[in-house]
């Protein structure tokens, strides 16, 4: 039982649902020989060869096409965009194909396709290179979005993913990618897509977040917790089609709730929780719901990037201007 | 100065517009009497388009694109295929799509605004019509690679017009099919306009099938309004497809006869000569003579045919216009594999609001 | 004085600012001879010629990506996406370029383009051509987005977005461009970018719409004025960057507010202000802030497009429900 | 059957790899001391390039993209270009932007990870470096449309890699430049690789050249590591476009001798036996030969090159790290012209946080 990091449990998954199922199919520039710019398909190829490890032409329109059509014949596409910041191209076949083939053909055809991207910012990069699309995914009907953030449930969500008989949009928290290592069981036992993950129980505030901020923020509550300040951490990680449940009943219980997101302020993920905490959740509300988010500017290149991302003075400063409201 | 490469583009036409055979004709139609069948189905489609532009006029079918003008392009193509390929169409196809076995009814259904019709009983994996231009032929290269790798003898036929070759969706498609040498065909139906814009608007290429020179893949342009020469342009690119051979571009020109949609009027925009011009051009009345000519066609069979024409397309539109309306369930099911318990009330809600107010929407 | 549609509006609009100002160039497909798809160019390439009204070929990504181009050259292309759901594969231009050329250049070079395109359903068309991405816009920092929902708006804040100098995705309701006329006076004046407009002052409940649905919230708010419930309607107009201070004020005031927008539920402009509301607003609200949404499906095709549609009914219970809230 | 169009893509190479001519020479060759400028340029390319990766490998610099073996493609096109022209341009251009007069401290700035590197001194509407691959094409000709409108004798020049022509935006410009018949010249660096994806993978098409005909303009493959011949091809596309002859595509065949960047390791994929071969081919070396062979170049010439080189670039590396951080507020301004009322409070947050926090980020 090994201790692994993100982008390893991601390989993982990968490797066990190719093996589990021949019509798993990997496909995106750079996954073959190369392993991915991340190495997330590292030694797929020599396993699998290069019929289920495909090198594509540089287009990911193309790539997010061409998974709709093999997803159609009944393969199982997992599509790589090396970048979220070039996963934009792929919008139109997702929101106009991807998440319609079932319903405009009444299930006669379907999209059992994966794409998988890495997401966010926080490894100094060139531009493009740290986008949070996360909302905009999360906004199109017929589709999933999930953006794991541990070793663990990254390999357990992303076979569910690819299990899943519908597209999946499957946001990778590139900062996590080798930040922490944990121990996966290559059990080939998927995680459950309708819920979220209540990571730190706890009866003063809800903390819910996604992606990368997640580590950040159970830092917060842990340290929070030595001074004797009682943080729920909730882990959305599906992003659509969301469990709104588990955070109502979490807000129910505490009565306070701050969001955090990487992504910007306006229009975000962020923004729908809060929206339906002010709609199912506003009488169990003592306190505003406060966002951390990004601001609404672009992600600045490497020199400024770190003021860019929330960071853990701005959680906490959140959470006590949330706890001290009376 | 050295030559790195040279290209040819041919141009391939066997009738000409009085149905004169220009040339030696392929096989398939050494014998005249097999291509009646051709024309029948020619004459169907024709009797089917002004069945469907009738239903819009008297506000029984929605917007609807007319194939006017292109019946020996659906006629030679979808001769051309078999049940076990995949065809992948826009909405300008449905000729092919009726030889390929989706009943008129269910055309119908589809242009009168009801999911359903792309349920088709007849060819369970072809595509339903893609209405984003080009998008459809990324998704030919996916269905062609799903072929490929699975070492079956199928061939993915990708239908779009002149319009859509200056999408990017068109160029990576035909480039990536070349890469892996992926059996598939595209089609390029090059009807002179896209909605008002004409073709010589939309590039400077001499021909749209000298795109495939990009792809490195072989192109062939045709004339459209001959059925031999689509048919056999169509079957020679699908033997290729079929024995591992790669991709073919094929580009058929032909005219739009109708307004590109029933939402249309070309009138606006296009002189009433040009149209006159392509009407001598039109396919059936070439195919027509030919056959009649060869002494295997005469007023008795044309007669003939068009009443059974008539009556088959008379029943579909009643069929058509008897079938229940969709339930207003046909919203949420379907939307994913299976209903998410967390969408559940959303859904409960609005259908019992449906079903207690109907709608009083000003739209 | 004329009383004009809004699809006439906006024509008038154009053809102002294409009178006024040189630089002004409008393209897209069908926009010359056919004077786009439902006339919104009628008439400007006889006054303007072929050079300044482009009939460009099929591509809108191209659209896009050339209007930035030409943007930088200090023209002020008015680029026309058919319909919004051929606008997805603008967004990658949209996000990775005009929203960043001032900042990456330091304002070196910047991008004073428009784009337009009809939003939203009701007109009983193909699959598509009834798209609400007004949400995905709103997201993208760097660029503002507009949603005029009346002939006279229409026409001020169009010569607005094309005299801003930065990047305005103009979202017209295509519901609304034949359905009602308004006085308009073409005399060039623009409406501001930065403000909400209040179409009716009221006490009891705020409601906040825009884009089509100004229409039905309108019409409920004048049918329930006439029973003594007074209702405040706000037109948002601009969704980003969105005036919040002014639907703050008014729940401020009134204590409840409903949102209504024909756009699917999940992560819409409606979840920003409710998340809005309920971190700044919480104080002041005296009931659940209340979404009236399309549902989180794909719009149907015309037999059941009128069930997609939010309609009179479920905003008067919305309000209802609200009012009624103890 | 009969013949549409026929096609032809010439290669042009004047300099073998041993620097000896292998036809007579352009006009702008003839005397080879005008040859010497672009060999200095090349040579300062090369030191600029090696500072940069020892800058990056010592931690002082971002991700790097490294022109090596794309000297002669630079000097080729910068040489080519007029001050009112624009160029715009991928990551690995840096050479022809040195000629455009970016300075090398701008350069160093924009991959230290500053914007205010992009907001040069010198070409002021030349376009920053495009990251998104093939993305600025469509700008091209937006670009090249406005000079065209405006009756401008001006030129955009747009840089793409191998990889950069299987993208739809590539296809969608060229074809509209020539529809348009606008002033742009498409270069293509074919530098066989796209990170690890060989040229091979990318496309069936035995030339780049040939994606030109399918839009139905000029395409030319030259050998990219011969100036002569860049510089030739360059000066010819552009003359075209000028005078109001149309867009050209470029393709020069070329060799990534580096790594794809700083964060690439090529010999994962790619054979050292490849590398070494290129080498012989390299640009610098064939026209060291040249000049030498002309007796216009020497040692004490070469001595003299590299240590201006080297003391020039060693100056822009310390101006570059004297250079004061960007201040936060960069972040906010240049978003929009004149800031919102409405985004005021989120940034003075921000910034009130940073003041007092600096950060305390994981990453
Ligand atoms: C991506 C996209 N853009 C715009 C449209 C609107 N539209 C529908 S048909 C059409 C013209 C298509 O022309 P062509 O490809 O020649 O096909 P034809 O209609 O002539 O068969 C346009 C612009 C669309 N359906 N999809
Ligand atoms: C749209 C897009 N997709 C993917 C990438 C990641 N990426 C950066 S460079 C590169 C390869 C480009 O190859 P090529 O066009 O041949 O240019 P070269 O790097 O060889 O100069 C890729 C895939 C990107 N920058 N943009
Ligand atoms: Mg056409
Ligand atoms: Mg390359």
């Amino acid at each position: 039982m090994a201790q692994i990091t993100l982008v390893e449990a991601v390989n993982l998954a990968l490797a066990r649902a190719m093996n589990d199922d021949p019509e798993v199919v990997v496909l995106g520039e750079d996954v073959g020989r190369d392993g991915g710019v991340f190495r997330a398909t590292l030694g797929l190829l020599d396993t699998f060869g290069p019929e289920r490890v495909v090198d594509t032409p540089l287009a990911e329109n193309l790539i997010a096409g061409m998974s709709i059509g093999m997803a159609a014949e009944g393969l199982k596409p997992v599509c790589e965009i090396q970048f979220s910041g070039f996963s934009y191209t792929t919008i139109d076949q997702i929101v106009n194909h991807a998440a319609r083939m079932r319903h405009r053909t009444r299930g006669r055809l379907s999209c059992p396709m994966v794409l998988r991207t890495p997401c966010g910012a926080g490894i100094h990069p060139p531009e493009h290179h740290s986008e949070s699309p996360d909302a905009m995914f999360a906004h199109i009907p017929g589709i999933r979005v999930v953006y794991p953030s541990s070793p663990r449930r990254a390999y357990g969500l992303l076979l569910a993913a690819i299990r899943d008989p519908d597209p999946v949009v499957f946001l990778e928290p590139t900062r996590l990618y080798r930040l922490f290592k944990e121990e996966v069981v290559d059990d080939g036992v998927a995680l459950p897509l309708d819920t979220c993950f209540t990571l730190r129980e706890g009866t003063d505030v809800t903390l819910v977040t996604w992606g990368a901020m997640v580590y950040e923020t159970l830092q917060v509550a842990d340290e929070l917790s030595a001074q004797g300040v009682s943080c729920e951490v909730i882990d959305v990680a599906t992003l659509k089609i969301m469990d709104f449940d588990t955070i109502l009943a979490s807000v129910a219980r505490t009565g306070r709730c701050v969001i955090v997101t990487e992504a910007p302020h306006h229009c975000s993920v962020a923004s729908e929780i809060a929206a339906t905490l002010a709609d199912q959740g506003l009488l169990t509300l003592l306190a505003p719901v406060v966002r951390v988010t990004a601001a609404d500017i672009i992600v600045p290149l490497p020199r400024l990037e770190r003021h860019y991302l929330p960071d853990r003075a701005q959680i906490l400063a959140a959470i006590r201007k949330t706890l001290e409201f009376a | 100065m050295t030559t790195a490469a040279t290209f040819r583009i041919e141009y391939q036409q066997f009738l000409d517009e009085r149905g004169h055979a220009l040339a030696p004709l392929p096989a398939f139609a050494t014998d005249p009497a097999a291509l009646i069948p051709f024309y029948e189905a020619m004459v169907l489609m024709r009797t089917y388009d002004a069945k469907a532009i009738a239903l819009q006029r008297t506000g029984q079918l929605g917007t609807y694109a007319s194939l006017l003008g292109k019946e020996a392009v659906d006629a030679g193509i979808g001769y051309a295929m078999r049940p076990e390929d995949v065809f992948l169409c826009t909405y300008r196809d449905n000729g092919v799509q009726m030889l390929r076995g989706v009943t008129m009814r269910e055309l119908l259904l589809y242009w009168g605004g009801d999911e359903r019709g792309s349920d088709f009983a007849g060819p369970r994996r072809d595509f339903p019509v893609s209405i984003t231009i080009a998008s459809q032929c990324l998704h030919a290269v996916g269905v062609a690679y799903a072929m490929k790798l699975r070492k079956q003898a199928r061939v993915a036929v990708c239908m779009v017009g002149d319009g859509a070759t200056s999408k990017g969706d068109f160029y990576e498609s035909i480039n990536a099919a070349g890469a892996w040498k992926l059996p598939v065909v595209f089609f390029v139906t090059n009807n002179q306009w896209a909605i008002s814009v004409p073709r010589s608007t939309q590039s400077a290429a001499e021909t749209l099938a000298q795109k495939a020179i990009a792809a490195g893949i072989p192109g062939v342009q045709v004339d459209g309004n001959d059925v031999i020469a689509v048919h056999h342009a169509v079957q020679e690119a699908m033997m290729l497809a079929r024995k591992g051979d790669g991709p073919t571009l094929i580009e058929a020109v032909t005219y739009r006869l109708a307004d590109h949609t029933t939402a249309d009027d070309a009138s606006r925009y296009r002189p009433p000569e040009e149209v006159a011009e392509a009407w001598k051009r039109e396919p059936l009345l070439r195919l027509r003579n030919f056959l009649s000519n060869a002494g295997v066609w005469d007023k008795t069979h044309e007669e003939e045919l068009l009443r059974s024409c008539n009556s088959e397309v008379q029943a579909a539109a009643q069929a058509y216009i008897d079938t229940p309306p969709p339930p207003p369930e046909q919203m949420f099911d379907q939307l994913y594999a299976a209903p998410a318990a967390a969408q559940a009330a959303q859904h409960a809600a609005l259908l019992e609001h449906v079903k207690n107010h109907g709608t009083n929407h000003a739209g």
